[in-house]
């Protein structure tokens, strides 16, 4: 394929000259990522210049159509690109919750004014967006919702409250789940976008147990929603979340890859003296190794289109499993020194942080409860009880 | 017979509301932890265990004491584990009065720790796994007394410590138990660093530096190079008492979340009605019970001075560090959102859970112990 | 307590004075327990001899009373003959399911006249009873038997098929669970005894994947049985069943416990190159000496009466899952030489086939998921579904 | 592509029914333990394989094979374990082919492999746990050959081969892999001695004793101390051959459970309805689609000639062994007490997933692999 390789020398030159150096180099912490939105502050100006020039090539989204301030590439072209920025060690000039969910979602649902609306802002990194899925009292039963949009006219009016809302404190919109008829559970949802800044909304932080905030209640107050951004028809907005959610359990499985799930322990320090732990780890290896070649297999079937619809909660529950048991045996080998919660030595507590977050990796995205019923229901074809 | 006699089960009336009361998450861990405590504990509380009589239950009755056993101090601990209540109990009441009974040292510290006016503290842990025998603190001969250099970390309670137990050693080799010494160090001694270092479950442990620590010879506890008895008496008290804490961790654990099962609802019925979900927690129910027996065998087989406790003692301490860390993980999981956030009490669980299982030694130390390696 | 060290006393010198020499050796195999019954070879004469001074005596029952040929002994002493015999090495006089099983439902439902009928042949050895509850299709759901008794005015009718019955080739006389009315499910069960030798009984020995057949299909085809051979009322049958379930999982959990799953593996030769075996059996070894210990308190608890009705369940379940991983340990200690079927090395390939033996252990007496859904129920008291 | 490409699969199209119709357990298995066959399996079916080309599936298609790879092999052998079918296949189309291909006993054998006239066998273990670079059975110079003197054990149809590769020691010492040197002995060698022994799947292995067995030095494999390299080769494919067949096993139990659980009654409703057996079942599938996954990428890192294949070559041994293991001890469990009767196939698969387990080497020979131990 000479074209392919013509445009991988091409890549590579364009990224030699443009991507600043300090954005080569591998990120520190987790405050590196640049979210883009409104109040968003970039680390340095080389973040800035990298995600400016990266959002006029279209290259933040590169995939997307042109027209939606998108790359225009096919996926063969997107695999390259992404390769080369890979191997050259470039950083994702953007990460945000509208490139990962809410694009495809109106790529797939939106109306072309929607699209263009809402689309260029999120390539660019203008446009923060948070999930509005879950409420507080439905946990896995994301269905029950209870957040209530009424039709006055020329807009809704949105009354409720939404729990997990990632990042919510930051987020500038919300794509959000609401209770438009109470006739049907799943019959009665649609999915509105509206300003986070609009009258009647608020956030407050919830502190997890690993300490740290990244989750957001969100309150609506006699919230005022334009009619025209109802995405996808009123009362049918279960099609687009079930859509979504598809997407996210694949984010999330595939972060059990790129996470270290699928990377074995080999390098970590085993104790000498403790042979029992050694073939824990041992057996991890096995596994992960095992998981990260299921992994490359799901992903090679999804480009196929061969994966069955129900797959992914598979790849979430293994991968996250696998990922809370990584994070057990870290703490076993690193001892007492892994309990020390903000010592300077221990990185203010990272390994034992850490180990508590994923806890919530088989819950969050359906819990591994839910992803069980799913695949007994849907590939094992087990009867209901 | 293996089960509380009436005695026991009395104390068990008196100490059980005292610990759900007194020594709940609400006042007591989330408190201290909150208003960043510099000792992770409560000296009003630790007060209170004393006037109960709780702080010498195992000092003999001609100190003062109770003269009970390691089964009356692992029905406090069970209580204090299912209430995750702070306190210096296991090291200063359990591990420390072990270490010192016989001992000169004795008549100096029973008295202020019946009183609950002295904390203790076990300086063992020279790296960030448990393993007594390598101890390598070096306590060299100097005048009519030692000079103490080296390391120890995990030291539970250290910097809050009026005495602080250390392992040295005199002779041998790391990796001996011939050749250990113990000395009994009062606080402010001149040349050690105290770091008082914040673990993940809101208690304290330090991290101790001894730069040429002077201590005089009858800071020795027992015999110079035949430390290993007392330590070896402490550290299967604490052991015993740990398992006993870790039981009652589990038992905490598993109470509220047997209770949010039947509470929460999910697809228009109580979670708790799920088979799935039923049948982990009676596996965990089953494995409780498991771990409680094999911890009260223990502690029958120490205050019997069996020859059999060593090694049923690290059984309780491996199978009760292995379902209290099901238990909690459990937990987390049945709760669900809600068990992921600070403000629900269970996450304290799974911190508290991690702490113990690795304190006097981690399940993996003692399963090793049990087959003879 | 001076008289029960006295009765100790004379028991040791009654023992030595009458238990044939031959009979305080180990057994060997499972040929060596006496079952008694019309049909039984004694393996010797010291055999014979042992059994029939024991029965004089009343030792083969010794907690039973004297009038029905038992000892007469308190629960003291019958621990103190037991203990005395186990220190002496003297082999159990007499097994059978009439003094396990069918003598404790007789003597708490039995009628003055069938307990003066039936128990005294037990003690004595000279019928041998097997056990009639399971049936095909019914499986977990023992009270969903089908093998109907019709009232036939001074008799019952018996028809159906019985399964799993214990050495019912081998036996005597059953004792069966029938159903005598279609109103209820579990209110139209009764407990039937009848002899083996009736018209219309035939068995068939069921081979299991270990090769042997301890167990049989049992045929009725219209067996007459007296009607003062019903024990308990009428419809009444399954009280008795589920009080004999009780002792049955009591029994099982005990041989969870004497059959080795409670005691540890140290000894078993683990191979150098196998440190991951290694850890295994190490963890084994802690969870079946905390089994020990369980297994202690439990018995101190049920003979203290606290013990839960429930609670036999988590003993059986803990104690056959335990098993059962034990004999995967020993097989995989065993390598290949552990495959081997019918050499005389392997002891007829003892090895595999005890291994594939105890998977029966979390199936039969009720099944490890039924175990967890009584203690769920009982004892964690959760809804129900 | 980590999944099987169009020609893949329509072998794959060709051997399922083939396998299914001609290989079931009760014409098959069944069959030939009933009338106790001293081969454990049929010859008639042996030379179906070669009909259909599939023992020549790895032979160079210049030497008259289909000169394809351990994908194709292990397509065959997932169908092999999936029916339980018996038949020399890996041990003489797979692990033998791979051993002598490139070396001059290629011509000699190759023909027969693929006529189906010759089963082939590998006497590599000389305890009851695989350690090839143990291999102490001696071979001393003798004349123009070597004289072998040792024992060997669980030689899969050691005695019905007419070829037996055997790993030998001509120079260093047990534990290393330099001095093995690999032979190829023909049946009927004198002072050769044979025990056929049954395994618990009705298979046969035999112990060998060699008394002085001289063989000519053309019947060394490769190099002489350099045995290493063929042996090498046939234990990858073997083991990864291996897994594949124990994939298959998985797979066979499984499917038939999942179809159990849907016809069984129980309590007035089908067993698969039951949550908690539901779970079971749904994170059972998953691991048989990972053990697939894993063992699809060590033969194509085989077909590559990659230096991870010998990494994925044990993760896929170790990992198809641990899953196959969960699923006949499930698919036992969740058939109740018919599970347990030899007139039910499901017992077969649980004695089967042991011998295989076993096979090229246990789970924990592989873990110990991977984790570079």
């Amino acid at each position: 394929m000479p074209d392919l390789e013509s445009f991988a020398r091409d890549i590579r030159s364009w990224l030699e000259d443009n991507v600043p150096a300090s954005m080569r180099t591998p990120m520190k912490s987790e405050k590196d990522i640049c979210w883009g939105g409104r109040d968003f502050v970039f680390q340095s100006e080389d973040q800035k210049a990298w995600l400016d020039k990266a959002a006029a090539k279209g290259w933040t989204v590169p995939d997307w159509p042109k027209e939606y301030g998108g790359g225009g590439l096919g996926p063969e072209e997107t695999k390259i690109l992404r390769a080369e920025m890979k191997r050259m060690g470039v950083r994702t000039p953007l990460t945000s919750f509208g490139i990962s969910m809410l694009g495809p979602a109106l790529l797939k649902f939106g109306t072309e004014e929607q699209k263009q609306r809402f689309l260029p802002p999120i390539a660019r990194g203008e446009i923060r967006w948070c999930q509005g899925y879950s409420e507080p009292g439905a946990g896995s039963d994301l269905a029950g919702l209870a957040t209530r949009a009424e039709d006055k006219g020329d807009h809704y009016l949105v009354n409720g409250q939404k729990v997990w809302t990632s990042y919510a404190d930051q987020a500038d919109w919300i794509f959000c789940l609401v209770r438009t008829s109470k006739e049907s559970k799943h019959g009665g949802i649609s999915f509105l976008l509206f300003d986070m800044a609009s009258e009647g909304v608020s956030t407050r932080p919830i502190k997890l147990i690993s300490g740290l905030s990244p989750f957001c209640e969100t309150f609506f107050d006699d919230v005022k929603v334009p009619k025209d951004q109802l995405v996808h028809k009123e009362n049918e907005g279960w099609t687009v979340a079930k859509y979504l959610l598809g997407h996210e359990r694949e984010m999330i499985s595939g972060m059990g890859l790129g996470g270290g799930a699928g990377s074995s322990l080999m390098s970590e320090a085993i104790p000498d003296a403790d042979p029992i732990l050694a073939a824990d780890l041992a057996r991890f290896d096995v596994d992960a190794l095992a998981f990260q070649a299921m992994s490359e297999a799901f992903i090679d079937k999804l480009k196929a289109g061969e994966a069955h619809p129900a797959e992914p909660s598979m790849m979430k529950y293994a991968g996250t499993e696998l990922n809370k048991r990584r994070h057990e045996l870290v703490m076993q080998g690193g001892g007492s020194d892994a309990l020390e919660w903000e010592s300077e030595r221990s990185k203010g507590g990272a390994k034992p942080r850490d180990w508590l977050r994923t806890k919530g990796n088989s819950i969050e995205g359906g819990t591994s409860e839910i992803q069980l019923g799913i695949i007994a229901k849907h590939i094992l074809q087990l009867p209901g009880a | 017979m293996l089960k509380l006699n009436d005695d026991q089960l009395m104390l068990q009336d008196t100490v059980r509301p005292f610990m759900a009361d007194e020594g709940k998450i609400e006042t007591q861990l989330r408190h201290w932890r909150d208003i960043g405590c510099k000792d992770g504990f409560g000296h009003g509380l630790w007060k209170q265990f004393a006037d109960l009589g709780l702080t010498g239950i195992l000092i003999p009755e001609e100190d003062g004491g109770s003269g009970l056993g390691q089964v009356e101090a692992n029905v406090v601990l069970e209580e204090v584990g299912r209430n995750l209540t702070p306190s210096p109990f296991l090291t200063t009441a359990v591990a420390t009065v072990r270490a010192l009974e016989g001992t000169e040292h004795a008549k100096r510290w029973f008295p202020t720790i019946l009183s609950g006016e002295t904390v203790a503290a076990l300086a063992v842990d020279e790296g960030a796994h448990h393993a007594p025998a390598q101890t390598a603190l070096e306590a060299t001969r100097s005048g009519n007394g030692f000079t103490l250099s080296g390391n120890k970390q995990f030291v539970v309670h250290g910097a809050s410590a009026d005495l602080i137990l250390v392992a040295a050693r005199t002779a041998g080799r790391a990796g001996e138990t011939e050749g250990i010494t113990l000395f009994a160090l009062e606080k402010g001694a001149k040349g050690l660093g105290i770091e008082n270092v914040a673990l993940a479950d809101a208690s304290k442990a330090a991290r101790l530096t001894f730069d040429h620590v002077a201590v005089d010879a009858d800071a020795v506890v027992g015999e110079v190079d035949g430390g290993w008895a007392p330590l070896a008496r402490a550290l299967a008290a604490g052991s015993a008492g740990a398992a006993s804490e870790l039981t009652g961790v589990a038992a905490g654990a598993f109470g509220m979340t047997n209770d949010y099962l039947k509470e929460r609802k999910q697809f228009g019925r109580p979670i708790g009605s799920f088979q799935a979900l039923q049948h982990r927690a009676a596996h965990l129910w089953g494995e409780i019970e498991i771990a409680r027996a094999a911890t009260l065998k223990a502690a029958q087989l120490i205050d019997e001075g069996s020859s059999r406790a060593d090694l049923f003692v690290s059984v309780a301490k491996a199978k009760a560090g292995s379902v209290s860390r099901l238990a909690v993980q459990e937990a987390i999981q049945m709760h669900g959102g809600i068990g992921m956030t600070d403000e629900h009490d269970i996450g304290f669980y799974m911190k508290r859970q991690a702490v113990v299982d690795e304190l006097f030694g981690s399940p993996n130390y003692h399963a090793l112990k049990v087959a003879g390696r």
